[in-house]
């Protein structure tokens, strides 16, 4: 026992692995997320927005009566990295983890987590995830395969457009995007008339913006990150691009609209969560997040605001902390905003882990995020 | 053919900024055997100083970049000599190869500590608007680059060939032992080497980072395709360098368009190798005798 | 006696400037035979243009009757030819015996049997009575790099006689050594010609150790042979003294 | 004999430290475990033979996808493992034919160019990697019926495979072969002129570097359980070089050292998460100012100031 206790004196003192006990009855909730490296810009939102909503909740008392202690990792937007984080936050023995958003950084870590029996409620959209069987692992927003069916249906019904360039990142978040979209669009008789892959921090487009207009389609599908999304609007501008642009969530980013400037006007796309919404609740969410950070949240913010308030309602739904019932509990349950308004929309999650709720078609205006038509919930 | 001309002069744009990259890059290697593997932070950094310059005096585009000249010549230029170069060079290259690679992490790392983790909006340094002539169209940013950087080059070519401090910082180039005996003043012409390639990458930051984006990470692609166009060009020569960032940037996008965007990063990576192989002295270097 | 070493019209160019420029000469078996010359009369470049370092525009060197013209320094080595280099050109960072051993365990056997072999290659002996001989013994286990310049000076020629080798160029063995080990490095080299009947060519600047020294002495000037001869003969040529004072 | 004692406490050291550690920490040592195999390939390269690559991370990838989709596809692990390193081996065969030509940064540039290339080939073909998808599900291996599912058990694994690796690189190290590869890099020319067949040196020290790469990849893919293109690319090599030079090239603790300082200065660094990088690039830096032959060079010469009178000990030396 004596050396036992010498040695995680001498691991103590090489690794400087402290685990301040911090007070006893709190929740601990591990929050795993890209802080540096290419997703900072959507961690650090999301990272933010979860600081918020647990300072909320706290604020008012905590989930039955305990306060929540939000721990971060930093998984740098390196997937082996984000192994090693899940696998440290473990070791802290959360009740729940959050995070990533990478989908190539999720697919590697959430089998520590599922291993472990530890719920876990990622930003992730990559089709495949919630694909892998894994029972505890839950979506804040839709997958691939939800968002796309909704996109290839306003190019087909809404732009009425025949062929369609793609330009899409190739990671895994890019290509599962890319394979989906183009599935779509082919099953309702789409031509996808020039199909191109580009690299992770990608600066120069004038390649493919070339390719583009040349190609002859009618509608470019871009499916890239955010610096990215805003480099590729700088050059469809630069070059004269004059066909629709309709994208996915992130080429309308505050982020990318705010880099893009003049060139991000026009652009379309579809949103599962938006900080422009015409909800109540979510005005309010973006007018705390504002005055906290003095900035507005993008939908990573939104996402990582709902996280936190899911774990509250599932808990207060199961009326104890009960880790093993946790999943089984979210499983095919219903969150309404009336009994807790920090899930922002009403939202029901399937026995996979996938969300279903309204959603939105936006278009920029100046500048601004602007909601054209609300979508249904899929109903699936 | 429209979208053949289009890419073509894109490319053209786009590897002038890179050539003026990796003409500073071949200037240091020249004269002082120091090889820059932090070149790309060198261009990110004065976006930033610009930035700053904008925001804390209020100062216009090009005031700016007047701030961020001097503050460049000082720290990337001066500064890079006297604390990393001068003390390292008598170990050989390596160590200082190593030095460098360590002084772009430093910077990259410092200026994510300083500014975030996102990139920001740049100005645009140059008009924009498109020329269309019959079915090709041309944008007018690219041109400007061009005629920019050409000016910038034949000025350069006129300071080392026409002047007396030109000629001198040639004669080190070439070879230090027969300048110091011409009674040339050799540190101090390496030491205005070093305050040419802060002033290149200086502009090179003004061209690119409209289309990058400031960001700590900038450094990485154009550090490295200076380097490849540096030794493709030949990596004894100026207008080898220019050569090399055009010819770059050309196969750059054509490949990309043509050939596999997949495999788009690989065609200069390859032409570097096959210079490397088998003409190491670079397109239009000459041949160092070297061995023994 | 046939030639050991035999180098017929030897010439190579850098540009418009010929460095060598006909060469001609032979050397017999066991001879001690001097090169000789003012600065930038060539001397080196012959001695790399036979030794394949640099390859020459034309001519030919023959060893034991061998075409041996371009070989490279490797299949040289193999031959049981061994040379040194104007420069010192010591394995700094490696011990003084493993600069000995390094020098002789490449000559035979086959490359996987080495990685076999004992560590020291079956040439501790080898090594150690080399050492020996060279007096080195003393700093044996030192870093070459880390001995005084004229024991390093020493290890230099010492390695080229690891292999054994029947012919050894030397490009100015006494450079830099000092007087009072000159008498030294004269009486060993003279030792190891007697004793192993190895065959030398010599570039030497000090004009007292290398009359000393040769047998036979040949005059580089200008890429060209000027004279040959005894070391008298030689010394009494006016056509000598003209080509070091017209220097 | 003494000279083993300080391996034999380090090595005591490393088995009973993950008795005090929680996943995390025993996650960090054989992650460590696997980057000093690939700095010890690369310091072969680098630091004993002199030639600069900038491409192990390449291996590492390589040695990771092949034990990978071995193992996926039901063949043992220990079939594997031997597989990954004979592979790397032949490409690194084929990596050394540019040394052959060039030197020095020319080298450097081959070679970073090689590992972008071999990046690209991993992402794009889908068919045999599976591109940014990856490989997933890559199973441990079990040893004489003992499995590694278990964080420690897997930490031992490769504790056991990097000491026997160790040994037998100091085997070779201390032979002719040894001996051979520094007089290629103090001095290729002399070298050559005493029979050294440097052309076949060149190559085998980019193999042997190469191969041990491989082997360290054999070992990463089944401790992360899945590979995808990411961790293998230009970074990680220069991240690999930065470990075997700061660790001290050419000694033989040079990469242990290096690569422990790699994986623990984040942690010891905590309370500046994001200035960790920063100071250790200024380690870097003051590192190359003043001694670039690493800490343990720094060591040396400290130990030589101290004592005055004693030189550093060679390199590499051959007592009988």
């Amino acid at each position: 026992m004596q050396i036992r206790k010498m040695l995680a004196l001498a691991a103590l003192a090489v690794f400087g692995l402290t685990n301040s006990a911090g007070a006893a009855d709190a929740v601990k909730i591990a929050n795993v997320i890209e802080l540096s490296g290419g997703g900072a810009t959507v961690g650090t939102n999301w990272r933010d927005a979860v600081e918020l909503a647990a300072k909320q909740i706290n604020e008012k008392g905590g989930i039955l009566g305990r306060q929540i202690e939000v721990t971060h990792y930093d998984t740098q937007s390196n997937p082996g990295i984000s192994k090693a984080q899940v696998t440290k936050a473990l070791d802290g023995e959360p009740y729940v983890i959050l995070g990533p958003i990478y989908s190539s950084s999720t697919k590697v870590n959430m089998v520590e987590a599922q291993r472990a029996g530890v719920p876990q409620i990622v930003g992730s959209e990559a089709a495949e995830i919630t694909k892998k069987g894994n029972p505890t692992l839950f979506r804040t927003s839709f997958g691939q395969d939800a968002s796309m069916p909704k996109i290839a249906n306003y190019i087909r019904d809404g732009v009425k457009a025949k062929s369609v360039a793609v330009i899409w990142v190739n990671n895994a978040f890019g290509k599962g995007g890319r394979d989906t979209v183009v599935k779509e669009l082919e099953a309702r008789g789409i031509k996808v008339a020039v199909d191109i892959s580009t690299e992770v921090q990608q600066v120069d487009f004038a390649a493919e913006v070339a390719q583009a207009k040349n190609s002859g389609a009618d509608l470019l599908f871009p499916y890239l990150h955010e610096e990215e999304s805003a480099r590729l609007l700088r050059e469809l501008k630069k070059q004269g691009f004059d066909k629709p642009i309709v994208g996915e969530t992130t080429i309308t980013n505050a982020k990318v609209i705010q880099l893009a400037g003049d060139a991000a006007n026009g652009v379309r796309a579809h949103v599962g969560l938006s900080p422009d919404a015409p909800s109540p609740l979510i005005k309010k969410m973006v007018q705390d997040f504002e005055a906290a950070y003095g900035r507005k949240p993008d939908h990573n913010g939104l996402k990582g605001y709902i996280a936190v308030h899911m774990v509250k309602a599932v808990t207060e739904k199961m009326g104890k902390f009960d880790q093993q019932n946790f999943a089984k509990t979210l499983h095919g349950m219903t969150i309404t905003t009336k009994d807790e308004p920090g899930v922002l929309m009403d939202v029901t999650f399937d026995d996979k882990g996938d969300p279903d709720r309204e959603s939105f078609l936006v278009e920029v205006v100046d500048g601004k995020e602007k909601i054209t038509t609300v979508l249904p919930p899929l109903g699936r | 053919m429209a979208e053949f001309v289009q890419l073509l002069v894109s490319g053209l744009a786009t590897g002038a900024i890179y050539a003026l990259a990796a003409m500073g890059f071949t200037l240091l290697w020249q004269t002082s055997q120091t090889i820059n593997f932090a070149q790309g932070e060198f261009v990110m950094l004065p976006a930033f100083i610009m930035l700053s310059a904008i925001k804390l005096f209020g100062l216009p585009l090009y005031a700016a970049f007047g701030v961020s000249l001097l503050v460049s010549a000082l720290l990337l230029g001066f500064g890079f000599k006297r604390l990393l170069v001068d003390p390292m060079i008598r170990h050989g290259v390596l160590p200082l190869v190593i030095a460098t690679i360590a002084l772009g992490i430093f910077l990259k790392e410092g200026v994510k500590l300083v500014y975030g983790a996102e990139a920001l909006p740049f100005p645009e340094a140059l008009p924009q608007g498109i020329w269309r002539f019959a079915s090709v169209s041309v944008t007018v940013n690219d041109i400007g680059v061009l005629l920019l950087v050409f000016a910038m080059v034949l000025a350069l070519q006129g300071f080392l060939s026409r002047t007396t401090t030109g000629r001198a910082m040639q004669a080190v180039a070439q070879n230090p032992d027969t300048a110091r005996i011409l009674g040339i003043d050799v540190p101090r012409m390496i030491t205005y080497t070093f305050l040419v390639n802060a002033a290149l990458v200086s502009v090179a930051a003004l061209l690119i980072t409209p289309v990058y984006l400031a960001k700590f990470d900038n450094g990485e692609s154009i550090g490295l395709i200076a380097f490849i166009a540096a030794i493709v060009g030949g990596f004894n020569q100026i207008r080898g360098a220019l050569v090399g960032g055009l010819l770059i940037g050309v196969i750059d996008n054509l490949s990309g368009a043509y050939i596999s965007a997949a495999y788009r990063e690989a065609f200069p990576l390859l032409l570097l190798i096959a210079v490397i192989l088998f003409r190491p002295q670079g397109l239009l270097g000459r041949a160092e005798e070297r061995r023994v | 006696m046939t030639a050991l070493l035999q180098v017929e019209g030897l010439a190579r160019s850098f540009g418009a400037i010929k460095a060598v420029d006909g060469v001609s000469f032979e050397v017999g078996a066991g001879e001690v035979v001097g090169l000789i010359g003012p600065n930038g009369s060539g001397k080196s470049t012959l001695f790399n243009c036979i030794l394949g370092q640099i390859g020459p525009s034309a001519g030919q060197v023959t060893f034991e009757g061998q075409q041996i013209t371009r070989r490279s320094p490797l299949a040289l080595n193999r031959l049981g030819i061994g040379r040194t280099f104007q420069m010192l050109q010591v394995f700094p960072r490696l011990s003084v015996r493993d600069n000995l051993i390094v020098a002789g365990q490449e000559h035979e056997g086959r490359l996987f049997g080495r990685l076999l072999a004992p560590p020291d290659a079956g040439l501790g002996a080898a090594a150690d009575e080399m050492l020996e001989q060279f007096r080195l013994s003393h700093v044996a286990h030192q870093a070459a790099g880390d001995c005084s310049f004229g024991q390093q000076k020493l290890l230099d020629i010492a390695m080229a006689f690891m292999t054994g080798p029947r012919l050894v160029l030397l490009d100015e063995p006494a450079g830099g050594v000092n007087p009072n080990m000159l008498g030294d490095l004269h009486a060993l080299l003279r030792r190891l010609n007697a004793d192993r009947r190895t065959t030398f060519v010599v570039i030497e600047h000090n004009m007292e150790f290398v009359m000393r020294l040769c047998d036979r002495v040949l005059v580089l000037a200008q890429g060209r042979i000027l004279a040959e001869g005894t070391p008298e003969q030689v010394r009494a040529n006016p056509a000598v003294i003209e080509a070091y004072l017209g220097d | 004999m003494t000279r083993w004692l300080l391996p034999a406490a380090v090595l005591a050291v490393l088995i009973a430290l993950p008795h005090g550690l929680k996943s995390y920490g025993i996650y960090l040592l054989s992650l460590w475990a696997v980057y000093a195999m690939a700095a010890m390939g690369l310091n072969l390269t680098l630091g004993y033979a002199g030639q600069v690559s900038l491409a192990q991370a390449a291996f590492l990838g390589i040695g990771a996808y092949v034990s990978a989709l071995l193992t996926v596809n039901g063949v043992s692990f220990w079939l594997a493992l031997p597989l990954a390193g004979l592979v790397c081996f032949a490409v690194g065969i084929l990596l050394g034919f540019p040394a052959l030509r060039v030197q020095h940064h020319y080298l450097a540039f081959v070679t970073l160019g090689f590992n972008a290339l071999v990046f690209l080939v991993l992402r794009n073909e889908e068919w045999l990697t599976g591109g940014t998808y990856g490989v997933e599900g890559i199973p441990r291996p079990s040893l004489l019926g003992l499995p590694t599912q278990s964080p420690i058990g897997f930490y031992y694994l490769s504790l056991g495979f990097l000491v026997v690796l160790s040994f037998a690189l100091y085997a070779l190290l201390r032979s002719p072969w040894g001996r051979a590869f520094a007089a290629l890099r103090e001095n290729p020319t002399r070298a050559e002129s005493l029979g050294v067949d440097i052309r076949a040196y060149t190559l085998l020290a980019f193999a042997i570097g190469s191969g041990v790469g491989g082997l360290a990849g054999a070992f990463y893919a089944p401790l992360v359980e899945f590979i995808d293109p990411t961790p293998f690319d230009l970074g990680t090599s220069l991240a690999l070089l930065l470990m075997v030079v700061v660790g001290g090239s050419g000694y033989f603790a040079g990469p242990f050292l290096g690569a422990a300082l790699v994986m623990l200065l984040p942690e010891w660094l905590r309370f500046s998460e994001s200035l960790y990088l920063l100071l250790y690039a200024l380690l870097v830096m003051v590192l190359m100012a003043t001694c670039p032959s690493g800490l343990l060079g720094l060591w040396a010469q400290a130990r030589e100031r101290l004592s005055r009178r004693r030189p550093p000990p060679p390199v590499l030396e051959t007592r009988t």
